[in-house]
Formats: C-alpha cells, structure tokens, sequence
C-alpha cells in the first residue's frame, strides 16, 4: 500500500491532520497483516497438499519461499504500474 | 450552532474519508489477488517473475483499470457509487 | 442493501437516534463501495482471460458490461425476495 | 453513577448494534455472491436474466434462507450465535 | 476463537483494562457472526446444487446437518492444536 | 503535557492492540477454513470425523504454522511485518 494512494493532507488544520495521520497509519497497519495472512493462505494452499507428515518437507519450504517472493516481487510491480494509471489519470483531470 | 460542523458531522466527515481509503485498498488488492492468479505460473519453479509473467502483469493492471472505469460508468458516474 | 434490514430506531432517544443514523450511512457506504469492488473483481474475472493487449477488446468490454448489468438485476431480485422472507418471518413471530 | 448506562455500556450497546447490522449486510452477500454463482451463466451472452434464471434465483435464496435458520437451530437457537 | 489467543491483560490499569475488555468481546461477537455466515456459505455451496423446489429437500437438510457438525468439530480441533503450538511457542520464548 | 501519554496516542496504542487481535483471529480462521478444505471430505457421508480426517487435521494446522513462521522470517522477522 503506497501512501500517495490515501489522502492528500495539506490542506487540513493540525489537529485533523494529526488524527487523519493516525487513521492512515492504522489502515496500513490491518493492510499489512491481511497481506501478510493471504500470502500465508496462498503459498500454503498452492504448495501444501500431503499430510503424510507433521513437518514441512524440503520441496514445500522450496515451493513457499518462491511462492513468497514471487508474490511480493508481483505486489511491487502491480504498485508501481497502478501508481502511473493514478498519476496518469490525475493529471488528466 | 450553525458555523463550525458539529462533532457528529466530522465523525462523518472522518469516517467518509476512511471507507474511501478502505476502499482504495481493497480494490488494490482484489487486482493483485486477481493478476497474481491470471499471471503467474503456480508450480513456482523459479523465485523470479519471467519476462511472459511480467508482460502479462502490467496489461493485467491496465485492463483492471478499465474495467473499474468502464462499471463506475455504469454505475452513473466515474466515481464509485454512493 | 436495504435500510429495512438495518435497524428500528423509532424507540432511541434523539441523540442515540442520530448517532445510530450516522452508522448506518457509513455501513451503507462501506458495503456499496465494497459491492462495487466485487464486481469489479468477478466480471474481470469472468470476462477477461487474454492478456496480449494493454486495452480492453471490444468483446470483452460487451462482456464486462452484460456481466455488470446482470448482477445488479440479480441482486435486486436477491433483495426483494429477501424482504420477503424478512417480512414472512416478522408476521409470524 | 449506577442509573444511567456507563460511557463504556453505550460503547458496547452501539458496537453489539454495528456488529449485528455488519452480520446481516454480510449474509444478503454472501447470499447474492453464492446464488448468482449457482444460478447465473457466466457466459453473459446477454444482459437481461432470462426466466430460468430468474425462477433459480428465488429458489435459491429460499433455500439459503432455510440453511440460515437450520444451522442457527443447530447452534442453539434461532438466532445467530453469541 | 479462543480469549488466551488475544491479549495479557494484567499489566493495564483499571480503565484501560476495561477498554480491553470491550474491545475483545466486540472482537468476539464479530468473530462468531462471521463464523455463522462462512458456516451457512459453506454448507449451502457444498449441498445444495438443485434449484427445482423452493424448500429444501430431505437429503440437502441431512447434508447440510452433518456438514456443521463436521464443521464445527473440526473448528474445535484445530483450536487445541493451534493453541498446543502457540504454547509450545511461548515456552520457548 | 509530555509525560503522559496523549488521546491520540492512547487512540494509537489501541488502535495497534486491536488490529493483532484482528490479524489472529483471521490468522485461525482462514488456517481452519483451508484445513477443512483439504483435509475433510465434503460429501459429508458422516457426521463424525474419521480416523484420517483427524490426523490430516492435525498435521495441517503443524504445516500451516510452519509456513506462516517461515513467511514471517522471509519478511524479516519472526513475527508479522509492520
């Protein structure tokens, strides 16, 4: 979650601005853990499938670490491509 | 009574402001879940994205847009419907 | 989402009234901003598989649109037969 | 102190309310989302619902709202669980 | 959901204990309506399949029944192990 | 005014408190909800758990916590990242 995506402050007075701060920071806070808990959700569910065992085998410990990271590396260029179609569109209007 | 807004109308105000945000975030990443799923090869044989899923990835992102676009049309304005 | 599914306020003191008010237009809000990104999310899903172009094609945006416009008439239909039932049970009590 | 409800009741009368209000938008979703699933060809080839579809939907919804109350029963009482 | 799961409450000063209090048995009953419509969801997805009659049939209803039961014991289970390895973890600590 | 702390970072600590509160429970629940998924046979020709469904179970919710200890680490710590 990127901030520019949220509010613009400036023009609020200081207090409003502060608890507007707080607001957004919460926000991307619970952002955060449920990325963090999907991510959980999906490389298990894509990498996780015999339950001969209690532990995680090697080639599932593989299968999530590139599971993670190929997803995270998919979140950051999903951003900044959604970040141009915003700038785009902002400065169209 | 009339000049300076009321403490329930900023409660509106503020809490206005927070669902629009949610609502950003929820629509960023609703497109994520989607392209990852359209995109990106799900054996995960290597930790990088190659250069098909990458190309698949920007036209996922530019196609959502116009989807969102083309129903907040629908909807009866470019903006998400209240 | 209906108002009539919310809440009975007629019997609140006027002060709890209008906070009580307050909350249901901001559950209003909420659950049509999040209608909105479910659709979103269903019709691209439904009616976008191809990825060899930056913009939408002509048969997808029909496709998209029909999709659209079928689930609001859907939901619609889902609402009043809900109603019903709501109302059904309500008598009988 | 002991006659008129507590800042902190009022907090819990109102959040019990939101949760409860929260609950039923939920269910008339998950309801909508689930029947037209069940109901709806996703194929859109065109924009009306046509009468099967139709006469689905009413069932469908029917049979939803018999589930509700059944597994409510099952959890001990007709309500939802607390 | 389990109340050991959430939060050490004996460090708090009184009010804010309070506050906590509140703040996990809203937590709580959210928790368990959300519970009750995945468990409806679920069910309903999993048994009901036709759409020739208004009123559920005999085998859907039975279907339906040992589905939340199976549903919510397997709920339980999961618990005690999730909260066996949160122990586990925590002695470790 | 500075040695006690302020309403707004008092709003802030129970804000934090209540989104990990909220991040466990969905935690439980989504690992419940794929356990089932894979581990329970949804035919429902029984009520009861059987003997394979338990220890599928049992294993699931070991295998789900690794990875989400595993993913934690990846993401540079051991617990959620901020």
């Amino acid at each position: 979650m990127d901030k520019s995506m949220l509010a613009d402050l400036d023009s609020l007075p200081e207090a409003d601005k502060q608890r507007m701060t707080v607001m957004i920071d919460q926000l991307q806070i619970r952002d955060s853990l449920r990325m963090y808990n999907s991510l959980v959700e999906r490389c298990f569910s894509d990498c996780v499938d015999t339950f001969k065992h209690k532990s995680l085998q090697k080639q599932e410990e593989t299968c999530v670490r590139r599971c993670a990271e190929k997803f995270l590396k998919h979140s950051m260029r999903v951003g900044m491509r959604f970040a141009e179609l915003n700038q785009g569109a902002a400065t169209q209007d | 009574m009339a000049s300076s807004p009321s403490a329930l109308d900023k409660e509106q105000i503020f809490g206005m402001a927070e669902k629009e945000m949610e609502y950003r975030v929820e629509l960023f990443n609703k497109m994520t879940q989607t392209c990852f799923k359209k995109c990106v090869d799900n054996r995960y044989k290597e930790s990088e994205l190659n250069m098909g899923e990458n190309s698949c990835i920007d036209r996922c992102v530019s196609k959502y847009w116009h989807v969102t676009n083309l129903i907040g049309q629908l909807l009866g304005s470019g903006r998400p419907p209240m």
